[in-house]
């Protein structure tokens, strides 16, 4: 192993510095695992020529299975055989990454046994990625993931792993119980997100309240956001006691209240909000969480058709049903999935994310079709140009 | 045959007792210290969380290790965040001052919560990514040695979420970052006309082109790319092989900034285009940390108490964006693409 | 041979002494009254202006009446203004009120400044315009005599600029005033195919087309129409005779709101949707004057004091507005243009 | 004639109501001309039958001129013999639309001998309009004109008729002379506004202040915007004097400021600008015209593209200069006029307006080509995607 260490001086360099470094844990893995060897041997060489060194994947898989494992092939395996193939296993974490240590040294043992000892905690689609592996491997591999438990995650054109944030487990500001709609939205569709069979990919992403902390409005074909229909819930006592403590009440909150809608008594020290006028946008709650709180009337806001550039640019999702109850067993959600995939299935083009389809045929076509109701809330403002259609059964 | 489709475990089976207890009933919570939250639930019950950062490339051994501690510390139970990020859940206020001290003596650093740098998400990279235009755990490596005083303390205006993507696929929320990088391309795909149409559909690669630069070559049963529209994405290399675009000379990264995707406040924003290049270097990407570190000190130095990156720069207009920064503006900064003219400035408000 | 390229008279031998005299020495303004203004120079002068609404289609009896009017109290001197107003340009504050009185008495109404209805820009319609889907004069005349008292006081939060538009073409700043109506059509162009390769470059048409809805027919040397894809602006009508879209039974007006072109405060915006249809009803046209001042008045009532009626719905939100109006709203409010996904709300944050 | 009257029951509903009418109008002229009666009775026929009785016009004009009448013909000549030729003709207004009576009525003696006697003071282009004449008495009508001193305005595919707002003639808000520039780049083109040879029509409009009282940002292809580079002039006592009539400063100027840029001393009544932060939006100076005032340096912002929604949407003209001088002979301003009509001459397609075009071509190789200078003036906000070019020079 000596002489390995001594090829990466450029890597090397990585070792050094305060933040924890990936070079070691490579090392750590490669003293033990010719694969994660053969990774590191491969990345100095793309250190030292500023180029990859994988090539595209092909089609591995384990029974029954559509997705759930990438392929990933060397393109100098002369120079590191035991790179050769190093697929990733994509494993669907829990709802809201809680783990017991128990579980986590189960996958670390498996892991050992069948592949290179390297992972990702987790990957940006939400699954635990076991890094670099051998097709041969795969299905025995998958066996005794199945036997401790843990299925595989979405790849390629299907339902990618549904993910949410920590939600109602630990935080105050979750308006309904994100962890229970991931896990009933990822059992539920269980097949879609196994077997690819759909244009594109389609990622949903649950957060329990509009601060949004998984990302969905950038990165979810389906994004669930906590909503409430009712008022903030205001604890004037605790009001109080942030104007007693020195915040600036008036200069961090009612003057940046987007909407105006909170006014301050100074003399009384007690705020009112005028929740008619108020977007839930958060910030008040945020800056005095002791003082105010979500409403009780929990529920979701959808969106649709997030995604990154490629091809038609980046789309941040956009309303689509602006309150949905979000009661088990979550059925008005699970038809809605079904309703607008269906639509997709039927109209959009091979790797047409839903956004871009929708964007192609026009909203009014796609609410048409899928029976959703045209609500304001779905636009900041309505067309600037008078391009819009009339149906036959319209006009004379 | 296998049982297939029995999904994740349940998250019932893998929470600590007093999120069991507590579930549903927190009432608020506080930062105690960078990287420490109490949570405090209706029952009275307190939830100490200690977020740690962690390289994300990680062996066994270093998983194993955060098991140690947490069977240590808290139970046997911790999470991870979507940033990366590993949380220990403690029921018992006097086991965080000696977990905090265990974590200093293993040299995790301790941090992310309040207005920090939290742990930058991103992609493969070199590492596993065949389309990847730089490395990205070397990068964020770099970042986070140079950026480290900002995770483990709240000494910016408010979060600052930073992301790097290895190509402009961009995977990961890169384009609604505060600090967005991306690897590019700056040189049209070569064609490998021998072996294009043996392992490529030709209509897949002429429509997986944004801009219509690839038109069909039936002669040679291939494609041409017109370098004038070309702007060097990738996306037909990720359909068709035969069209390698990687180029150790050309490729590099860009910088985005001011996107987010909390809906707090402000709605949520893309992030623009800041720096059209900087060169690939590694292992060190010096000028990249450089740059991420300029970016985010002008943003401390000027934005108001509560600010996002890109609320600050509302504020205050790109044009003196710019002039604060330093950084030049060129015509790579105007938009080009679809919506361009809803990036076009139809008012006489300016700044100088 | 004729001159050519000699130009319009020079504006200096057509201005008043008192302009003359005062230009750019001009230091401050004030509305007397609805109609009157004064201007105050820098050397003490007071130049008083007059305004009057014309019906913009005019008779040259109509001209020289006002000239006999400019002539006994402007000194032979007016100006028109951008909207078809007149403007007396009055040296002498004694003045104004004999030459108000006169013009009362020629039934001749005063006002259009300040906090009112100015006089509606409006395109030639069935007067003069082949492609009109609606009358303009007619409608402006309907419109008018409902907003009278707009006009000649100031009872409204900030000015209301009103702009009639017979077709798509929307001749005029219609795209951006605060109240547009603009004719429409609704059902596809007709094509005469017998005729259409003898009038029109088939090229031409094709390219005329928003929505690319228009298709060679080789066999007929003509062109065929997607109905799917249609949306009936007309400009293939307008570039190829031989498809005539107008239809009696279908054609209408629609409604937009909220535009403004003054950067003023806020940015100039682009007026949109609140109508999609109503149908033409001459000479009358009572259902659109009835929606019109239906749309004043709820304006009037909630806007607040200097608020444009863009800047009220932006503060309110559209759904408020849709909601205060009493307006359905419907699948044609949605864009399915270009720039569409630019008005999607990408954003939690709305009013129920 | 009285026959002729009662024939048109709908048009004489619209002789009623308190706005002048355009029927009465129209009547006049009919009771002493021909083309005027037959107007009239076309137009019954349309409100009758709710259609449009004109055709496409074919090309007439007159000696040495590509432009400045428009052919217009009644589909209904055999009705209606006396509209079966029905022209117009566009005379180039005086800049900011002021007249003498002697010159009103010089043209409209002009107009009794050779059309119909009906006109629009004026039409949405700023020419004066002279509606409904016959082909055979265009050039005489034009020698009397020009013998009067009037010329043809734009039509077609020219430089259309620029027009201006009524700038220092008779506003104090005026940052540059908007007539003296209107009737310059008039005479300076000339050739370009009365012989079509362009893509398509180029609209310029001139403002004198960012109020654009001519909506030039809506409509011309260029608007020249009045602004200023120095500091808004503010009159004290003045300001103390509208404090003491009761304007309430605090509400309806300092929290209207867009950018929070004036601040008042409701104990001194006076009010700080800070000009830095100042967008130059007049609203403050709007408010309060006795106190407050533009800069001293004025010069004018120019923006590029305005146009209605046909074909590829409405667009507002964007900043292409954020300052110019404006001082005669105004070389900078014909020198740029000449840059991007040439530029959009090269490079527009048939019925393409400039703004379509640099959003076909992009504003970036717009720029390149006509070597105008990036600015971040010219964005609201740098591009979102990252799809830009790199040129052969750039790269390695």
């Amino acid at each position: 192993m000596a002489n390995e260490e001594k090829k990466t001086p450029l890597l090397d360099q990585l070792e050094e510095g305060r933040w924890p470094s990936f070079v070691k844990e490579i090392k750590k893995a490669a003293a033990k695992n010719k694969k994660a060897e053969a990774l590191l041997g491969q990345l100095e060489l793309s250190y030292r020529e500023k180029k990859v060194h994988w090539k595209h994947g092909g089609i591995v898989g384990v029974k029954g299975y559509g997705g759930g494992v990438i392929g990933r092939y060397s393109d100098v395996p002369e120079q590191f055989p035991d790179a050769a193939e190093f697929h990733t296993i994509r494993v669907n974490q829990p709802a809201g990454w809680f783990y017991t240590t128990e579980a986590l040294r189960k996958l670390c043992d498996i892991w050992e046994k069948y592949g290179s000892g390297l992972t990702n905690f987790h990957g940006s689609t939400g699954d635990a990625i076991l890094l670099g592996t051998d097709t041969d491997k795969l299905q025995a591999c998958f066996d005794e993931l199945a036997e401790a438990g843990f299925d595989l995650g979405g790849s390629g054109s299907d339902l990618r792993t549904p993910s949410c944030c920590v939600g109602p487990a630990r935080c105050e500001f979750a308006c309904f119980d994100t962890l229970d709609v991931c896990h009933e939205i990822t059992m539920e569709f269980q097949n879609e997100l196994h077997r690819p069979m759909w244009p594109y990919k389609f990622k949903i992403k649950i957060a329990g309240c509009p601060n949004d902390c998984v990302a969905s409005i950038a990165r979810a074909d389906l994004s669930v956001i906590g909503t409430w229909r009712d008022e903030i819930r205001v604890n004037q006592e605790e009001v109080k006691a942030y104007a007693e403590a020195g915040f600036d009440i008036q200069g961090m909150v009612v003057e940046k209240c987007p909407k105006k809608a909170v006014k301050y008594n100074p003399e009384t020290r007690q705020i009112v909000i005028d929740n008619e006028s108020c977007t839930r946008c958060m910030h008040c709650i945020n800056e005095m969480p002791r003082a105010l709180r979500v409403g009780k009337e929990g529920g979701a806001t959808l969106l649709i058709g997030a995604k990154a550039p490629i091809v038609k640019s980046a789309f941040m999702s956009w309303v689509i049903i602006p309150f949905m109850e979000m009661k088990p067993p979550y059925t008005e959600l699970k038809d809605f999935i079904r309703t607008i995939t269906d639509w997709w299935d039927e109209n959009g083009k091979t790797r047409e994310r839903i956004g871009e389809t929708i964007y192609r045929l026009g909203m009014p076509k796609f609410l048409r079709d899928t029976g959703i109701k045209p609500v304001p809330q779905m636009v900041t403002a309505p067309r600037a140009n008078p391009y819009y259609f009339w149906y036959p059964e319209e006009v004379k | 045959m296998a049982k297939t489709d029995f999904g994740p475990p349940h998250y019932s089976t893998l929470i600590p007792d007093i999120i069991k207890e507590n579930y549903g009933k927190w009432l608020y919570h506080e930062q105690i210290r960078p990287g420490v939250l109490k949570h405090v639930s209706e029952t009275g019950a307190e939830l100490y969380t200690v977020r740690v950062g962690s390289p994300r490339l990680a062996s066994i051994d270093f998983i194993r290790e955060i098991c140690e501690i947490a069977d240590k510390y808290s139970k046997g139970h911790l999470r991870f965040t979507s940033r990366h990020n590993i949380e220990f859940l403690l029921d018992d206020k006097e086991m965080v001052e000696p977990l905090l001290e265990e974590l200093a003596r293993r040299g995790l650093p301790v941090g992310g919560t309040g207005h920090s740098v939290s742990n930058i998400v991103h992609t493969q990279g070199w590492v596993h990514c065949h389309s990847a235009a730089t490395d990205a755990s070397g990068l964020v490596k770099s970042l986070m040695d140079g950026l480290y005083d900002y995770f483990v303390e709240n000494k910016l205006p408010n979060m600052v979420r930073i992301a790097v993507a290895c190509c402009l696929n961009m995977c990961g929320a890169v384009h609604c970052s505060d600090i967005a990088i991306v690897g590019i391309h700056r040189k049209p795909p070569r064609i490998d006309h021998e072996k294009l149409h043996k392992v490529c559909e030709i209509p897949s690669v002429i429509q997986s082109c944004p801009t219509g630069a690839i038109k069909p070559n039936p002669k040679l049963k291939s494609v041409e790319v017109n370098p004038d529209k070309c702007m060097y994405c990738g996306n037909c290399y990720t359909v068709c092989p035969a069209m390698p675009i990687a180029d150790p000379e050309n490729d590099g990264v860009a910088i985005f900034v001011g996107g987010k995707v909390s809906n707090a406040r402000t709605a949520p924003k893309f992030s623009r285009l800041a720096i059209p290049y900087l060169p690939n270097n590694p292992p060190r990407w010096t000028e990249t940390v450089e740059a991420v570190k300029h970016l985010l000190e002008v943003y401390a130095e000027n934005a108001l108490p509560g600010e996002r990156y890109g609320e600050w720069i509302e504020r205050i207009g790109w044009e003196r964006f710019f002039k604060l920064t330093g950084l030049p503006f060129t015509e790579k900064h105007i938009d080009d693409f679809i919506f361009a003219p809803t990036t076009f400035r139809t008012t006489t408000q300016f700044n100088w």
